[in-house]
């Protein structure tokens, strides 16, 4: 049991019109795990039941090895947590912030802490309730990274930041992670972001899990295929079909294809069903994410 | 023999009013004789229909004795008997050997459902009882409603009250330590030090000359005095203009006010508790035959009957009482131990009400 | 030398850092024996998982470009003088493949794609 | 542990600075005024009772006191977790049981201010004061009563304000039976004083108020 989260078979329900059923996730230690998801797809929901904040109708959640909710004071010992919100106190200086967030952590290393308030530049007498939303965000990252956790929740850390501070923020993260081998999970719908840094992606729609794949499996899984004369029906394909549409003004049989699982020597099998494919074309995440979510939501098969 | 007969005629013309002035007093007296006829046959017919109304209240109950107590009344579920038996040792302690004097003095009871509403004959004589009383109300009733035996009119005027055994004896000497520290007048202020003649003027024992000097000594008591009870009683009339001087210290514009005011009405720096515990500490000083010797003679002096009845002189008796009331400094009324128990019991509870209801997850 | 990297194209990101490092050495800004930077100081600067760039290096020392020394770092190793040539000559062949794709892709013929070359190195060379 | 408890007691200190102070003054305050008349020997005897008049009128503004302290360090106590809704407090690495009694501990370690205070205050003015004879102070008894006033309002406040708005809810749903019973039981006139109960229940007897309701003499017979 390397994975650093293990949820089971979680269910939970929240009020009539939202649930989360069968949710299954495992997040492997020491890696940069990204959760992408459409606003309201249960994302900020998912992380707090993995954090004991919420309790699930039923499922087994493991985090370090520990079950939630019984161990819940020492899971959240080791791991650091930064909500989309800032859920700290405005009227408490950063100082007494830092201070505070010390008394709690046993592995608080103070060092760190006055190192990143250098390099994030943060005056310590400032007010948390007057600091930009940059700053907010710094700080919320500084004392999750202080802690010296095992484990680092981020729910859209950088969502709505300048460039400047998304990168300290980012390469702080990543700095963090080949010093401590900590493991991140990041939730966010900042593409790009995501493609930079994390090796393994989970996407999730309206509180199900459509696919959990390394990053590489999953980028270079998905194809975007034109394919000519192609038979209506396929038998078994080692592939997914994800969208099939004729191409608008190919003329013929002229058809694009958006598969997924896709090797590199599957055009065999279209030769053997009397198909070409013409062109075989990469997409970046941002595409293969968009085109995920279509099929899924056009009731494409779930995995 | 003319200037004889016209004397005789002038003395009687003269006597004639005079006559007539006898005839006129002799016709008072008359009159004052057939009212003072009429007057006792009254009370004697009065006190024919007291024994009649008597008999017919006590037509048909048993009497209950035991020593020195009767009691008439209806048959009924009330424990006479045993409160009787509680009550009288306590009465006879304290009327000592005049407890034998009792019997004349029966209780007259009747028993009655305090919550049926039929109509019943107005009894003039006893007292009604409801019949669910309990043996401590019982005995509590025959020791409030016990007739002191041959109890004067000076020493009940002196007193203030019916001399009857003490409740809670504590209390009542208690209630004279706080009088003799709060009370607002010098004298008293000086007995509580120690002043034993200025306690005996305060307990108005002696002579009752002077008694506005002794008793309110201070320009400021008195100027209080006026200007709080009789404050609105001198605001009328003539004595008003005086009331203002009062208000402005003037003490002598205040003494003439409160000289002016009509014998005994001065108010008594001590409440009848003071006074009632000083009998109760010269009865048991006394000894069995205390009580008989204070009401003895009626036309002494309290101071004399006082010491009379404790068998030692009037100095040393207030002395006791002075030292009795002191020794009964009430017990301060701080915290008690439970509700300090109490206080941290809640405290705890309402703690644990916060950690129930404070909230373990979003 | 790492400007550039593109987290969106296909091309993984190990292999667009190995590439540039073949490049570096291939043009000798990298001289034998020089020090590449660190795991952790790449992975921060470029906002990398160092997972990447250990995947890089663990590459280039399999094709014998540099030396991975433990805890000391990562160096480039002693080439043969043949080999920078080769490792250029490589590069080129793999320049030009490119181009003949990218033509194909745009429907541009072998003929004009020769005569756009030689007017353009004929440019050069005059 | 100790680290815990003196970080929640800083930023408990930090919100109610203002009220502790005030608390304090006002608690010193209070005696020294109460015993003001004390210092007039020309009224003679008089002083007695006027001394027990005054006493007895500013020692109704102890219980007012206490329960505003009460009141004031529970609001203080839990505002911030409002705020944030809970979010904060829920993610830091301790029982919840053990972060809601860190929070008690230390605003009853901040009340201990006014409390002092009033000992300090009542001692020192008996101490100023020439007293009529016969009456006695009784300043560890007044300071007593006062901390546990206190403390109970404290206690009261802070499980109210801990909870959510359904228990709060609750509370007053209870408090509306209560009501509805007594109002039914007139309607049907069943012999059921239940105000009545309650009275004594709170009030006298051990009930929760009756460290308020008790004697709150700093000087007496």
């Amino acid at each position: 049991m390397s994975d650093a989260i293990h949820l089971e078979r979680l269910h939970y329900r929240a009020g009539r019109n939202f649930e989360i059923k069968e949710l299954d996730l495992h997040v492997p230690s020491g890696s940069i795990y990204g959760f992408l998801g459409p606003n309201g797809s249960g994302k900020t929901t998912t992380i707090r039941l993995i954090l004991g904040l919420l309790r699930p109708l039923s499922g087994r959640i493991t985090i370090l090895g520990l079950t939630m909710p019984d161990q819940y004071a020492h899971i959240l010992g080791r791991v650091g947590y930064v909500p989309e919100q800032p859920h700290l106190d405005p009227t408490l200086t950063v100082r007494e912030l830092i201070d505070f967030q010390a008394a709690f952590y046993p592995r608080w290393d103070r060092a760190r802490a006055e190192d990143l308030v250098q390099r994030f530049e943060l005056d310590g007498e400032h007010l948390f309730g007057r600091l930009s939303k940059g700053q907010k965000a710094k700080l919320m990252i500084l004392l999750a990274l202080s802690q010296c956790g095992d484990l680092l929740v981020l729910d859209e850390p950088t969502d709505g930041l300048d460039p400047v501070v998304r990168r300290d923020i980012l390469s702080a993260l990543v700095t963090y992670v080949s010093e401590r081998g900590a493991t991140i999970f990041i939730s966010s719908h900042l593409v790009h972001e995501l493609e930079r840094v994390c090796d393994w992606i989970a996407v999730m729609d309206n509180g199900r899990l459509i696919t959990e794949a390394p990053m590489e499996k999953l980028k270079h899984g998905t194809k975007r295929l034109v394919v000519m004369n192609a038979p209506a029906e396929l038998v078994n394909p080692p592939f997914r079909v994800l969208t099939r549409e004729s191409a608008n003004g190919g003329g013929g049989a002229g058809e694009n294809w958006v598969v997924g699982d896709w090797e590199p020597g599957m055009t065999s099998y279209f030769e053997a069903v009397g198909a070409s494919v013409r062109d075989v074309i990469d997409l970046d995440l941002e595409d293969g994410f968009v085109e995920l979510l279509r099929s899924f939501r056009k009731g494409g098969t779930g995995r | 023999m003319s200037r004889v007969l016209a004397l005789v005629s002038a003395a009687s013309l003269l006597a004639a009013p005079l006559q007539s002035q006898d005839s006129l007093v002799a016709r008072e007296r008359r009159r004052a004789d057939s009212l003072l006829s009429t007057w006792r046959e009254a009370q004697r017919l009065a006190d024919v229909a007291d024994s009649l109304e008597r008999a017919r209240a006590t037509a048909g109950s048993d009497t209950i004795a035991v020593g020195g107590l009767r009691i008439i009344v209806n048959p009924s579920s009330l424990p006479l008997r045993e409160a009787a038996e509680r009550a009288w040792p306590v009465i006879d302690s304290l009327y000592g050997s005049a407890a034998e004097d009792l019997p004349r003095y029966p209780y007259i009871f009747r028993a009655v459902d305090p919550d049926s509403g039929v109509r019943r004959a107005v009894l003039h004589v006893g007292v009604e009882l409801p019949w669910d009383l309990d043996l401590r109300a019982t005995s509590m009733v025959l020791l409030t409603t016990v007739t002191p035996p041959d109890f004067d009119p000076a020493l009940a005027d002196w007193l203030g009250a019916a001399l009857r055994p003490a409740l809670r004896p504590q209390d009542e000497r208690a209630a004279v330590f706080v009088q003799l520290v709060t009370a607002p007048s010098e004298a008293v202020r000086a007995c509580f030090l120690g002043d034993i003649a200025r306690c005996q003027g305060v307990l108005q024992i002696g002579d009752s000359t002077g008694s506005l000097e002794r008793l309110y000594a201070t320009p400021a008591e008195r100027e209080a005095l006026v200007t709080g009870p009789f404050g609105d009683y001198f605001a009328r009339g003539a004595t008003a203009l005086t009331l203002q001087n009062c208000r402005q210290h003037r003490v002598d514009a205040c003494t003439a006010l409160l000289r002016s005011l009509p014998p005994g009405s001065l108010p008594r720096p001590l409440a009848p508790a003071a006074r009632m515990l000083l009998v109760r500490v010269a009865l048991h000083a006394g000894g069995r035959d205390a009580y008989r010797r204070l009401v003895a003679r009626p036309s002494a002096t309290i101071g004399e009957r006082l010491s009379s009845a404790a068998g030692m002189d009037i100095d040393s008796l207030v002395a006791r009482w002075r030292n009795d009331a002191l020794a009964a400094r009430p017990k301060p009324l701080t915290l008690s131990w439970w509700a300090s128990f109490a206080a941290i019991g809640w405290t705890a509870f309402f703690g644990f009400c916060a950690l129930r209801s404070s909230r373990w997850r979003l | 030398m790492f400007h550039g990297i593109d987290p969106r194209s296909p091309i993984p990101l190990y292999a667009q850092i190995a590439e540039r490092v073949r490049l570096a050495i291939a043009t000798g800004t990298l001289g034998s024996a020089a020090p590449l930077p660190s795991v952790r100081q790449l992975a921060a600067e470029l906002r990398i998982n160092p997972a990447t760039v250990i995947q890089a290096y663990k590459d280039l020392e399999a094709q014998g470009f540099v030396e991975i020394r433990h805890g000391a770092g990562t160096f480039v190793r002693e080439l043969a003088p043949g080999r920078r040539a080769r490792e250029r000559s490589q590069q080129a062949v793999a320049l030009v493949r490119k181009l003949l794709a990218e033509a194909r892709r745009s429907g541009v013929s072998l003929a004009e794609l020769q005569r756009a070359l030689e007017t353009e190195l004929g440019a050069k060379t005059t | 542990m100790i680290a815990m408890f003196r970080a929640v007691l800083y930023t408990q200190w930090k919100w109610s600075r203002l009220i502790v102070v005030l608390g304090t003054v006002a608690a010193f305050a209070i005696p020294l005024l109460s015993l003001q008349g004390a210092a007039r020997p020309d009224r003679g005897a008089l002083q007695t009772q006027e001394l027990l008049g005054a006493v007895q009128s500013w020692g109704a503004l102890y219980p007012l006191l206490a329960t505003a302290l009460g009141l004031l360090m529970a609001i203080a106590a839990w505002a911030a977790d409002h705020r944030g809704r809970h979010i904060h407090a829920l993610t830091l690495p301790i029982e919840r049981w053990r972060y809601v009694l860190l929070r008690f501990g230390a605003g009853v370690v901040l009340l201990a201010a006014p409390i002092a205070a009033v000992f300090i205050g009542s001692s020192l003015a008996v101490l100023t004061a020439t007293l009529p004879p016969g009456l006695q102070s009784y300043s560890i008894a007044l300071a007593v009563r006062f901390a546990f006033a206190v403390f109970v309002a404290y206690a009261v406040f802070f499980a109210v304000s801990a909870g959510t708005a359904r228990t709060a809810g609750i509370i007053l749903g209870l408090i509306a039976a209560v009501i509805l019973v007594q109002v039914v039981a007139n309607i049907a006139n069943i012999d059921l004083n239940v105000f009545g109960a309650a009275q004594t229940v709170l009030l006298l007897g051990p009930g929760p108020l009756a460290v308020f309701t008790g004697r709150w003499m700093l000087i007496d017979v």
